[in-house]
């Protein structure tokens, strides 16, 4: 009775603990204090840190994929098969040993099964040669895949995002940028801080695709952010969404110092005459503009793009009430709880336990810094040309993390002078911000893919 | 296209110089740069032309403006209590009302209720 | 099947005669007359049966009349603009109110209300 | 430098812009136009215009498969490859030379590469015959399909309509229907309007699945006209979606005209007495026997009818209120967003800017106006034999166009006599012809598949 | 023109009515009696009862396959096919004989389509033998699945139920279990009901794999049954997801007999001192205790611990309010309807009116009455070596069925004596039952797969 | 695993011991047991540790009350009225209000909210 007890132990998942586990299980339990007691941006960072939690215990039954044909991830040949059709395999069992192709490192590779079942094809005979995507062989079973295969699938499918940016758009009010155009250019150049990451990334030893994903952490857009790294570097997927939602929160710690090292007082006391009200027809023109344009600038980011201004002009056209709220509550929460859930799922330890990580996380912290001191310095040369000057703290909201940046110029705004007003002023250059980044991510993938 | 091709190939093996990558990062600025100043342009162009003719008709007061106007300056302690149990029933989970105000100023507080919609939607109460 | 043959053919390829079409259609037609008759009937038997025992027990007043009844003839603006805060608290979403009626009849209520349901629930306002 | 500008601009979408896109840019404003300031359905057309304009900007990583087996879209031979195993393609790129066994017009068709990718397998040598649906090739790529392939998934699958029918359902009083069911007759007599429309159609050269879709119109119901179009002329969806919503707006100014050149104005003036209460349980009865005895009669349209009644059921059986919320509210709000952007990305020039168009949005006309005529004249009819008379003005409700045909017999009554309410009266033929159409439509696939 | 009547009569599904049909019609009116009338869970139960309903009306289009690739669902060897490639077939129609392999009946089977379109390709020759899950043919259409193939996925691949479970974590407050951490063993005695059906069911004949579905029965937890059942006995869910679902119902009926009987006055009027306040962090870590002790205990549960923890997280942190709104109504909401409709489509005469369908229901009775018991008599052992003794009425809350049991115990409670309040002391045992019934669940599976 | 051969042989095809069937019972019995003492010890250990410490600043008063502790000791028949209209706007579907209480005790009141939303939530009225 007694041995049963044992028996049953070696079923559990305690033999399986490794070390990364417990390490990653106290990276959690900071994600979890940061997002419930410290208020970092928790509408994602508690999805993510449960999802990390669930990453790190030994359940490979929540991401095993579905059994199927299963496609060569390498390119060379078939050396010798160690399974014969009518086999039962466990994931991750022995299949065949293969000789990669890649002049690089030529050795033989053991490759291992990616799901559970019984082999019905070996679509490869030993000595024949095979190359990426090619369906090496056939394995049948009656049980799914896990839970988190199917979810992932809208990261893996890159649908997560642009539903979160419809969302976004459905709750952007463009009506400050509008009533002052002149800020978009602030949301540019806080794209400054993106190139500068970039060059860093890759000086420091990143390829291109990964400084790319890694750099426009300083756009401050999770989802952009996501889609990006997702197509570019899905092995960073997980360290990019960390940095780039923790920094958001971030935010009102990082910005205040460089603002006003680079402002001086008076430029700080600059007040801003009251925006004008902005016509609904202004707002719809603008949505439909920006659609044609940026897409037609940048179609590789064309999802992102245009759902965002789809959710936007459901809100301005103001007969699509339904909508409106479905995108803004129903769409954006249930997608939220699946995209923060799916990034965690991948960060395992083996992942996430890698000096990269550390690199990203201070690259991230470089990114955000030149974004907001581009985006002040920015005002202060537009300034040089501007008949009435605009207050240079508002262009650190040209980061967009939309709306705590704008927050930030109005608290500091405030302690020059408790009677300034600039967090309206401040919401123009934060939603260019989020434009700017799209672009530049579009660049990103346009040019890299 | 020149500083393409090195990427391409980069981006399936080695590394790249860093002046090729100056240049890249460099055009991207730039991309960003004209792209938004082209929009700014067309954005102003736009308000000019419809500046002409009134857009009053087709841009009516904001409707979320309507239900509070109805309300009188100040607002009774026992309204202020029922809105709380109204929001309280309508979300169903649980909420901190942050205050209840009444407006004179539309204009203003359009912007007030904007900000305000804003952040409630784009986060928690903290 | 006579008429039904030249279709199948004709939905791979070529035309098809007026007057099978003639056919196909008026069939077509028949069936959903007879149908939706017999559905009639149906119907009104099924009323005829029910209304032998008392259904009275089995369909409640409609709830939604519950809270509205509960109201007195004459609500007070005060109150009117509270159910409009709640309204657009409610509803997070721009909105205009028609107008909040109190109601005697219970039965033309029941119409009204679903009336005015029905329209709100499948548009918007205008 | 500048040079590296003109190396980005051939990457953007400006130069890939056709004749064709300025064109349906226009046609977009337009439908915006009707859809914001003159409230045509704008829940549904909104998101079509918005996902027109879409298809119409340079932007196929939109709408590309995903890559995976290329299965033969025709009969016939391979006469050559231009590809080998291992050569990447991209979306659009020559695979193949075919010989179609097309005894109409047998000549070479040059496949094209339906995703981007790396060929790993040709399935069919060159000289060897292949059918429509057979495995052509294969492709692999890392890359996912686009947005707007997933999202309609929706409506290639058919999934789509009926679940917009789950809320219709949860949306609808059969109330006024089962307190006088002869009414059931008028929303039967309008579907004549759709036969009449398929002669029309027939006669214009339209094959029978292409008229029967057409002439679904004359239904006035958006999801039926999608769910038919989908099955029998998925190339003419976008026009048909198109006609079906908007002239759903054009109920007020098609149906007074016919109404009134075909009544009288005693008739006009008759007055009906109140509809009796219907108890609770006849409501759940009827749903029932709708259910078992439409989808027994036409089982082509059981996604559709069942839907519709059980969204219904919940509405009436009084104790499910979270599901009739969730039916009314979430998801034909979501679905609403996605079936309406899924129809507009079909809506590309090549397709829509065709004669067939005029002619499918002129015969929209036709069918609305005849469907109109008929539930009036099947009114004056019943009233030779009905003892207690009905108002012919009713009659036209049977187009349904729920709610809106209703409120048009309401005003035209009003307009004969001020203290005439017809509304609820005409809601029962209005429901009824819900249920009138979805029985024809059946009819129409069982006998056309 | 009558004869067209009687063509298009074959084409309808009159001609297709089977005796289990109407059968199975009165089946599905008694369990909306009992959803309407009656109150029985009829979020769940009307629309199980609305799909049945539809999987007994000759609709197979409801819930045909897609076409695509015929995976051989027996091992064995192609004896002769009865269609050549390019044949077109109807689901149903006759493919090929096999010879089955199974040493137990190795009889002749005929192979029939599991949907319709075209031959493209026969995989295995005549003589041939073939596996489980091997490609025997391929069948090419355009016609998608039936709405309830897609919809059913949701139940296949295991997603409905965890997230069922997600809302149901967002539901439930741990805080009674936190606050007396003893009445975790409660919900772990009421899972004894759980083993005795299985050994009953063992010994009636079912396989083990059956009985543990069976038996899961007395848990009381809807999800988790069906997540079981659809694992390791998919040919009873339906019989199953009724028994579970209109049982937890029949508590307030089924268990104050046996309360009474198990208990003395003296015992029932026990008093129990009121709750202390449990701390906000006492909630979180709770949360975590359990998603990361019992997912090492039993991974095969990894998705409904996780689930229902992540969703109870949320509700305790306080500062994701949308999530847990999200969370709350529409996920659980919407996934209910899709849940309940997808079981109900399984229940077909033929699967459904069986005598073990029979057998299944009182078994779930004996499972239901010994869980009772056992929550009751741990109660009275627990006051053996408790300081303060716990009213053993609490005890039958163990069984879970949220919040019914715990109504239940305050109930019998207040006929001893009605100033005594026990709901929020019977809420600790009935969430423990939760916990309690997935790792029991989790352990079958564990040993059974 | 002596136990778990038989069934997973069994599990293909043929019958299972009883003696086998009730060890096999006995032991997931067990482990239940066991694994939720286990638990219930690790819940006592945590509650001990995290006394010790002022968890006052982690655990505000629940939200819930907020709203509700507005209100005075009798409310009024109208404001009664108002909330019914709020909740039948707000939830836009049939729906019948219980009763509407205030409440001194928070702690008794903290519970009673838990029940009237467990209930609310996991069950329509009837
Ligand atoms: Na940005
Ligand atoms: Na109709
Ligand atoms: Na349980």
């Amino acid at each position: 009775m007694f041995k049963d007890f044992l028996d049953f132990f070696t079923l559990t998942g305690f033999p399986e603990i490794t070390w990364q586990m417990p390490v990653m299980w106290v990276v959690c339990l900071v994600l979890f204090y940061l997002a419930v007691y410290k208020g970092f941006e928790p509408l994602l960072l508690v999805p993510i840190a449960f999802g990390a939690l669930l990453a790190n215990l030994p359940a490979p039954a929540l991401t095993t994929e579905p059994p199927g044909p299963v496609l060569s991830t390498m390119s060379g040949s078939v050396v010798e098969w160690h399974v014969a059709p009518g086999a039962m395999v466990e994931e991750g069992d022995l299949l065949a040993t293969l000789q990669s192709s890649d002049p690089e490192k030529p050795e033989l590779i053991e490759y291992r099964a990616p799901s559970h079942g019984q082999i019905t094809e070996l679509a490869v005979m030993p000595g024949e040669s095979l190359q990426v995507g090619q369906k090496l062989a056939t394995i049948f079973s009656r049980e799914p895949g896990g839970l988190f295969y199917y979810i992932s699938r809208g990261i893996e499918w890159e649908i997560f995002p642009p539903l979160i940016f419809l969302g976004v758009g459905a709750l952007t009010d463009f009506g400050p940028l509008l009533a002052r155009p002149v800020t978009l250019l602030l949301g540019a150049a806080a794209q400054l801080g993106v190139a500068m990451t970039f060059l860093a990334a890759s000086f420091m030893g990143f390829s291109s695709g990964e400084s790319a994903s890694i750099a426009i952490i300083g756009g401050a857009d999770g989802p952009t952010a996501i889609f990006l790294s997702a197509k570019l570097a899905p092995h960073l997927l997980p360290a990019i969404a960390v940095a780039a939602y923790s920094y958001m929160a971030l935010v009102p710690m990082i910005q205040p110092p460089i603002m006003r090292a680079l402002t001086t007082m008076p430029e700080r006391l600059i007040r801003m005459k009251s925006l004008r009200k902005v016509s609904k027809l202004e707002k719809l023109v603008f949505a439909l503009l920006v659609t044609v344009f940026c897409i037609l600038l940048v179609p590789a980011a064309a999802s992102l793009i245009g759902m965002l201004m789809l959710g936007n002009f459901f809100r301005e056209c103001g007969v699509t009430d339904r909508l409106v709220k479905a995108s803004q509550n129903e769409i954006i929460n249930v997608i939220t709880i699946f995209l923060g859930t799916s990034v965690g799922i991948t960060m395992t330890g083996e992942r996430f336990l890698k000096p990269e990580t550390l690199m990203i996380l201070s690259l991230g912290v470089v990114a955000f810094s030149v974004s907001t001191a581009s985006g002040v310095i920015m005002a202060k040369i537009l300034n040089l040309f501007l008949p009435e000057k605009i207050n240079p703290l508002i262009g650190s909201a040209g980061v967009s993390a939309v709306p705590m940046a704008a927050r930030v110029s109005q608290v500091e705004g405030q302690r020059a002078d408790p009677t300034n007003f600039l967090l309206m002023h401040a919401m123009g250059p934060n939603v260019a911000g989020v434009i700017g980044t799209a672009v530049i991510a579009g660049y990103y993938i346009a040019t890299l893919k | 296209m020149n500083f393409l091709l090195p990427l391409a190939t980069e981006s399936v093996a080695g590394h790249i110089g860093f002046l090729t990558n100056l240049r890249y990062q460099t055009v991207g600025v730039m991309i960003v740069m004209t792209s938004l100043c082209v929009l700014a342009v067309l954005v102003t162009v736009v308000a000019k032309g419809l500046s002409f003719f009134p857009t009053a008709k087709k841009s009516p007061a904001p409707a979320p403006e309507a239900p509070v106007a109805v309300t009188k300056d100040g607002i009774s302690p026992e309204i202020r209590a029922v809105i709380a149990a109204a929001i309280h029933v309508s979300l169903k989970s649980p909420h901190r009302i942050l205050h209840v105000q009444s407006v004179q100023n539309p204009q203003l507080h359009a912007w007030s209720v904007e900000g305000r919609r804003q952040i409630f939607q784009s986060h928690t109460f903290r």
